[in-house]
């Protein structure tokens, strides 16, 4: 009795009734509205500068700058291109964005241990920087830091003297400069053997350990081979470094290293504000590993600090990694505040004084959107591939 | 649509100004804004709408100022903006006059006891951000083979912030600016202009490329107030002087021929830029004059008929 | 049996047996309590000094302010500026009138047992943007116009933050549901929006809306600064609000999509019905989160110069009448913002602790 | 009421379902069980296209199911489906949930939809619970409720995925109770299930899957006392032994 | 082997064990039941120390437990522990899990360790998972695993918490298969389990729990036919009812 109806059915859906047909008309009128919206986009913007006499192209990268800044990791002076500013600008945006990572990342490592610390005292002080710190706009925080910090400091002529070798006035904290003489080679060598040493050490102290079962204090032999090996090695050389002390030439400190209050600030503040969302990170990370887990651990005999190094932090880690990603991702791009205080970072440097000099905003602001949107993503791909290494298998 | 068009659709005048400059451009707790080149804006909206206060101030910082003006986001741009031969040709920019003929000077820390800036080497500097200063400045110790520091900030605010917290010895900047900026210091006295002037700073508004029309109604309202004073006609007398048979006169206030049409304007323009907003000497003397805070003499911005530069052409 | 009644050992709490256990249990807690205790002392003395003890809070001019602590004078005198930026003085009740339904509207949402506390959050959601959008700028209802430009202080940024998470919500929605869609060029699309929006710096976006937007667009069309930095800020919060918002559609199990299919309901239908009631629900902490952050971040108008109530006390800490009070000046933007953080992430994460026991039963 | 003809289906390369033939008549009521991973929610979610199959035909009320959706919205609204895991939706009360698809789907007026709904529950026994939500419930008045929304949309067949696995052996007999009920009312019904007990009852067939093939089907006396191949009786003898 | 002497416990005001009294042989096998809430978990718990009991004595294989780490090491060293949800390490493959605790606590050479991990997993009837991951294996698969764990401590008491109550039926016997075979090995142990067909197999006595108190305890045989209290018998029936 069914046999007749179905015969009757069409044997394939017409094709609007197909969800595949259906998906990709959908598709492509998508497509076609985003490439319909850029093509609008672009052809405004192009008549518009035009129109309105803008020059376009990427040749103003060729141009002389003219402009001096004031900290360079590559080479730089004002009688280079506008090129070069971008690269100046760029490796002081990652300079101080690895600083600040590497320093949010211990500092809030510690803080979110700290959280969790039987030590009531130690415990309140954690929280009550966190909540402190998150909850105050970061700009304020980098002004703080500038401002109020360095208007207290003294003037070079007054600057705070640690041992002749290293002074902090309010034009920035001035370090001797290692200068490597004849002879250096020798404790190159010792650092290297050091090294070589310790690596050694932990293969043998492995292979021990799976032969025999003893436990060997790798860590602490290994920190006197890294401190003793390089100072007996320089010592046998006949001392052969020597440092460029700054000193007071003219106005300012010359010779040695800087680092002025910019980046000082900048770094400071950037790393105490990530500081305390990696510290909630770590806190809720190390929360996530269910007691059942320390339990077992417990119940296998390992003792507390085993507990902590062979069960909980390895599963804490899985849990930690993505939201610390995104704090890092932020971090970098808070970084962009430099132009607040005049610490010349991509932004300040080539969105700033670059942009406005040759007024090509569009080309300028386009470098700069990718540039950052590389970097995001590079991080993304490191945090992506280390986060699978320790991912858990799942069936 | 031509500019003109466009401000008169909206009913008032875009202008751009910046975000806090004693005498130039500064805006009170009630957000209305004084300052000469803030009256150069209201002498323009006077002259279209015959109501100097169809404007609106968008405040500008220095890096985004030419990127707001050929976006269109403002009419016309009216923040000490230096005149330059590259602004003018590849940003696609009109400077339409000078309302301030300026140079650029040092403040200095009186601690680091200089007195001309041959002493400065090694000096850190402050400065502002995609200013011709943060270029003259470079040039200027380029020439004298000395170097430099510079810490560039976004705003004058914070330049000055930068330089009171002692993060620089000299701060650098147009001349007319930095008694200003010496004036926000907690003590005046702690700190002192150098004599010299390393550069030529001609001042002036700035339009768009590519709108002739535009371009000479803000060239002309500028030279109307000029001229005005030359004529002795002020925002006092300029009732009084409609019934003037001085023929100049006449053209200026529009009382004798067809000078606003040619512009595009009322022919009465130039009697309701100078009535409402005054001459050049009264827009000087009300804000940066020896009787305001600032206290500039007129020197080179003095009439050319009284030993100074400030000259323009005729009306006819 | 017998011993039912027992009670447990007491346990003596006396102080001393507390700080033993918390405090100077072993001698690394011992330093470090020691050592925390001694940085307390030596700073909390003179704060305590600057903040209250030395400090000025009365007079009328600056002169009143001795220098020694904080002037909070300066404050006071400027507060009216640093609230309502260049708004008329006459019409700031209409200000007044948002704040106090802000109040209203959200105030009772921390109190549990208050009566129709959801329908005034409901009205603080959809119907303060409507009520705000007639009363702030006037210009209708025989309310006089105010220009956004006279927009300033902590209003402005409650302005910004506001309609950023507000109108960033529905785009978030249709951005996280095209992230898990099937269809590979939709989810292209959205990937590739919501990466590349998230990967700028805020500052580049307020810069590109506030000077560049007018010459991606056709001649003649423009709106307002503020409008162009909220359009700016919302599509820059909406890719962040769409990886929130994903998370819970992720968080929904698979049965529910089945459940609903089997029952008939369509793609629309099954995502109103039964899926994003459900997830927006679960994410509400992460949409406050959101929020806060977007709250800091409105600092951020300050560098194109919007005056937002960082931007109002930067302006006026210069001014040479005062002497050296940018300090005070910070701090209390400072204290403004961390009330209003604080406060809301309480919030948050008590509404954290109970969707977490909800789902339990 | 439903017939499949040599449908077969992979996930990827994996061939989960091979060849399956079955004619289901109206009012019939069919047992499907098998061990784990045989393929029997796959074979069931088939039959209202919660999977695709790849390969032969599936007719559902003679209509077949291909990729149009104007069909597979039909089918679906045919055939009711009761989960393991119920799947109420924990935001919606026990009577919205009922309500839900017959006002949405079947445009009802609410009236309308909200009375159907009442009888439903009645007959699953729990018409108090009706303003409740899902969560406040045991898992035996879920799974009950979860009987009661399918049957809102008076669908012609009943698709069951081992209603009662999920609940705690209380609660299960409260549910096999409304089943049995219901098998009585005369609805077809297709049922994935490990409860001998309720097959043995109700069923007229029973199915035996393994490894994606139907081994076996049989009425029930005679599948249980006298299976054919060596799969199904090593099957029953670990399923009766526990 | 384990002496528990007038032995109480409170959470806070609440008074969880009251007065338990119980000796327990080399070899001997204990199977504790009772309702829940009863605290069985408890007290099993107490007796490598995952609680501290504040009042009366557990002395294990001669060591008494107090506040001494030392003692508590010991004790934990000589008493594995299997749970409810086996609480294997997700980061760890089977081996290791099984490896860790003799290659950091007892310092077995790796190889050793994991020869002599390999052997119990032969004997729990998984060796060929030993380098998969926890999450890549069934429940019963994965208790399984944590007895072997367990056992790889070379313990001379296994503790079991209701080690099958979180498996599939299928999985259960797997498990209990294995317990059985423990059992047969002359293992002491201490199990809670409500699989009353295992305690009638190889339990030497049978503990009743209820309120915190050991209300009975009788070799099986007793216990399951001739119960003494009030209590048990009304547990006994409803447990055996289902
Ligand atoms: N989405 C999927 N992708 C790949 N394989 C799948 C998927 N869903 C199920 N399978 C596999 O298909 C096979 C059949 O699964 P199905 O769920 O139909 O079994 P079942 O008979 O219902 O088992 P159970 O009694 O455990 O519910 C299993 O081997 C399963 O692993
Ligand atoms: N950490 C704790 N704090 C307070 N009370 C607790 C805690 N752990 C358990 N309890 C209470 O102690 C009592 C005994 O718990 P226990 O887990 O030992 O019971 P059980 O007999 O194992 O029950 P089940 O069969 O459910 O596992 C219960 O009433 C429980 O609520
Ligand atoms: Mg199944
Ligand atoms: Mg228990």
């Amino acid at each position: 009795m069914k046999k007749q109806t179905i015969d009757t059915r069409p044997a394939g859906p017409k094709p609007w009734y197909d969800p595949r047909v259906r998906s990709l008309f959908f598709q492509a009128i998508a497509i076609a509205l985003v490439f319909w919206g850029g093509w609008i986009l672009v052809d405004n913007t192009l008549s518009n500068m035009e129109s309105r006499g803008i020059s376009t192209g990427f040749g103003f990268l060729g141009e002389t700058a003219g402009f001096g800044i004031i900290m360079n990791l590559v080479p730089y002076d004002a009688t280079m291109s506008y090129g070069r500013t971008f690269w100046v600008g760029l490796t002081n945006t990652l300079l101080v964005s690895a600083m600040g990572v590497v320093a949010a990342t211990i500092l809030g490592f510690i803080i979110g241990v700290a959280r969790l610390s039987s030590n009531w005292l130690v415990a309140k002080m954690a929280l009550v920087y966190i909540e402190v710190i998150r909850n105050i706009p970061l700009l304020l925080q980098i002004f703080f830091w500038y401002f109020a910090v360095l208007s207290n400091l003294p003037s070079p002529r007054q600057s705070v003297d640690v041992g002749g070798a290293l002074f902090l006035n309010n034009r920035g904290l001035y370090l001797p400069d290692p200068v490597t003489q004849e002879g250096f080679g020798i404790v190159w060598g010792g650092i290297l053997l050091a090294i070589a040493a310790v690596v050694g050490i932990r293969i043998w102290a492995k292979k021990r350990q799976l032969a025999t079962g003893q436990i060997f204090p790798t860590f602490k032999v290994g920190v006197a081979i890294l401190v003793l090996v390089p100072i007996i090695s320089y010592l046998v050389a006949g001392r052969p470094l020597e440092w460029d002390l700054p000193a007071l030439r003219g106005f300012n400190f010359g010779g040695g290293i800087t680092i002025i209050p910019e980046l000082a600030a900048l770094w400071i503040a950037l790393s105490l504000y990530t500081a305390s969302f990696i510290a909630e990170i770590v806190r809720s990370g190390i929360l996530s590993v269910s007691k059942g887990q320390t339990e077992a651990s417990k119940a296998l005999g390992l003792p507390n600090g085993l507990t902590l190094r062979l069960v909980v932090i390895p599963q804490a880690m899985r849990v930690i990694i993505p939201p610390l990603t995104s704090q890092y991702l932020n971090l970098v791009k808070n970084s962009s505040l430099a132009t607040a205080i005049g610490y010349p970072d991509l932004v300040a440097v080539f969105m700033g004084t670059t942009l406005n000099q040759t007024g090509q905003a569009v080309e300028v602001v386009a470098i700069t959107m990718a540039v950052y949107l590389t970097i995001s993503l590079l991080i993304s791909l490191f945090m992506n591939i280390y986060n699978r290494a320790v991912a858990i298998k799942e069936r | 649509a031509t500019t003109l068009e466009n401000v008169k659709e909206k009913g008032h005048l875009q202008c751009g100004v910046t975000s806090g400059l004693p005498g130039f451009s500064q805006p009170d707790e009630k957000g209305n804004w004084t300052g000469i080149d803030v009256d150069t804006c209201r002498a323009v909206a006077a002259a279209i709408f015959g109501d100097a206060n169809a404007v609106e101030f968008t405040p500008l910082t220095a890096k985004e100022r030419f990127t707001a003006l050929q976006s269109g986001e403002i009419d016309m741009l009216s923040r000490n903006t230096t005149w330059t031969l590259t602004r003018d040709a590849s940003l696609g920019l009109n400077f339409a006059g000078v309302n301030y003929y300026d140079g650029q000077g040092f403040l200095i820390n009186k601690g680091i006891g200089v007195d001309d800036a041959t002493q400065l080497d090694g000096a850190t500097i402050c400065i502002q951000a995609g200013t011709t200063t943060e270029l003259n400045l470079s040039d200027y110790f380029r020439a004298k083979g000395m170097e430099f520091k510079p810490i560039v900030f976004d705003t004058s605010e914070q330049t000055v912030q930068g330089f009171a917290a002692g993060r620089c010895d000299v701060l650098t900047s147009d001349r007319s600016q930095l008694a200003a900026l010496r004036s926000k210091l907690s003590d005046p006295s702690s700190a002192k202009i150098l004599p010299n002037t390393i550069s030529k700073e001609p001042l002036g508004p700035v339009v768009r490329q590519g709108d002739d029309q535009w371009f000479n109604i803000v060239k002309w309202v500028l030279s109307v107030q000029i001229n005005a004073e030359e004529l002795g006609v002020t925002s006092a007398n300029a009732d009084d002087m409609l019934k003037s048979d001085n023929p100049n006169i006449q053209r200026l206030l529009g009382t004798d021929g067809d000078m606003g049409a040619k512009l595009g304007l009322p022919d009465d323009f130039g009697y309701q830029a100078v009535k409402l907003v005054g001459n050049y000497g009264e827009m000087y003397d009300r804000n940066v004059g020896p009787d305001t805070p600032l206290g500039l003499d007129r020197g080179i911005n003095a009439l050319w008929t009284e030993g100074g530069i400030m000259y323009a052409p005729p009306v006819r | 049996m017998t011993e039912s009644t027992m009670k447990a050992p007491k346990k003596a709490l006396r102080p001393v047996k507390w700080m033993r256990e918390n405090l100077f249990s072993g001698w690394f807690n011992t330093v470090l309590t020691l050592g925390v205790a001694y940085l307390l002392v030596t700073s909390v003395g003179p704060l305590l000094n600057w903040f209250f003890l030395d400090a000025n809070f009365v007079g009328s001019d600056p002169s009143a302010c001795t220098g020694a602590g904080a002037c909070w004078l300066f404050i006071s005198q400027r507060l009216n500026f640093f609230i309502y930026g260049f708004y008329p003085d006459e019409l700031q009740w209409r200000v007044d009138v948002m704040f106090l339904l802000l109040a209203v509207s959200f105030v009772p949402q921390f109190i549990e047992r208050f009566p129709g506390r959801k329908w005034l959050g409901l009205f603080g959601i959809f119907g303060l943007p409507i009520v705000g959008y007639f009363l702030i700028p006037g210009g209708s209802f025989g309310l006089e116009e105010v220009q956004s430009s006279k927009w300033g202080g902590l209003m402005l940024t409650l302005i910004l933050a506001y309609i950023g998470i507000i109108a960033s919500l529905p785009i978030g929605i249709l951005l996280a549901l095209g992230r898990r869609s099937e269809m590979p060029i939709i989810r292209g699309i959205c990937v590739v929006f919501i990466e590349v929006w998230r990967a700028v710096p805020l500052i580049t976006v307020l810069f590109m809306a506030s000077v560049m937007l007018p010459l991606f667009l056709p001649e003649g069309v423009n709106f307002e600064k503020l409008a162009r930095a909220l359009i700016g800020i919302t599509l820059w919060q909406s890719a962040y609000m769409a990886e929130v918002i994903r998370g819970g559609l992720q968080a929904i199990p698979r049965g529910q999509y089945e459940a609903a299919d089997a029952l008939g309901l369509g793609y629309w239908r099954k995502m109103g019905l039964v899926i994003l009631p459900q997830a927006l629900k679960m994410v509400i902490p992460g949409i406050v989160n959101t929020f806060i952050s977007l709250f800091k971040d409105t600092t951020l108008v300050l560098i194109i110069g919007l005056f937002d109530i960082l931007g109002t006390v930067q302006s006026t800490v210069t001014d040479p009448a005062w002497q050296n009070v940018a300090i005070e000046g910070y701090v209390f933007v400072a204290f403004c913002f961390w009330v209003f953080c604080f406060g809301i992430s309480r919030y948050s994460q008590n509404l954290e602790r109970k969707l977490d026991t909800g789902h339990k039963t | 009421m439903i017939r499949v003809e040599g449908m077969h289906k992979w996930y990827g390369d994996f061939h989960v379902l091979k060849d399956l033939n079955l004619t289901v008549d109206q009012g019939e009521r069919i047992v499907i069980c098998g061990p784990s991973g045989s393929g029997k929610s796959t074979f069931i979610r088939c039959i209202n296209r919660l999977e695709e199959h790849q390969q032969g035909k599936i007719i559902v009320d003679g209509i077949e199911l291909t990729d149009d959706v104007r069909h597979i919205d039909t089918v679906r609204r045919e055939v009711g489906m009761v989960f393991q895991h119920f799947n109420l939706f924990p935001h919606l009360t026990v009577l919205e949930n009922c309500c839900l698809s017959p006002i949405w789907v079947r445009k009802t007026p609410r009236k309308e939809a909200e009375a159907s709904a009442m009888e439903y529950l009645e007959r699953v026994k729990i018409p108090d619970q009706a303003n409740k939500f899902p969560g406040q419930l045991s898992g035996g008045q879920q799974q009950r409720v979860a009987i009661a929304r399918a049957l809102c949309m008076k669908p012609k067949i009943m698709l069951f995925d081992e209603p009662t696995s999920a609940l705690d052996p209380e609660m299960i007999k409260e549910v096999l109770d409304v089943m049995i009920e219901l098998a009585g009312s005369g609805m077809t019904m297709l049922c994935v299930t490990h409860e001998m007990g309720f097959a043995k009852t109700v069923a007229d067939r029973v199915i035996f899957m393994d490894g994606g093939e139907i081994v076996e089907q049989a009425p029930p006396h005679e599948f249980f006392t006298n299976p054919q191949e060596a799969r199904t009786q090593k099957f029953l003898q670990q399923i009766l032994a526990h």
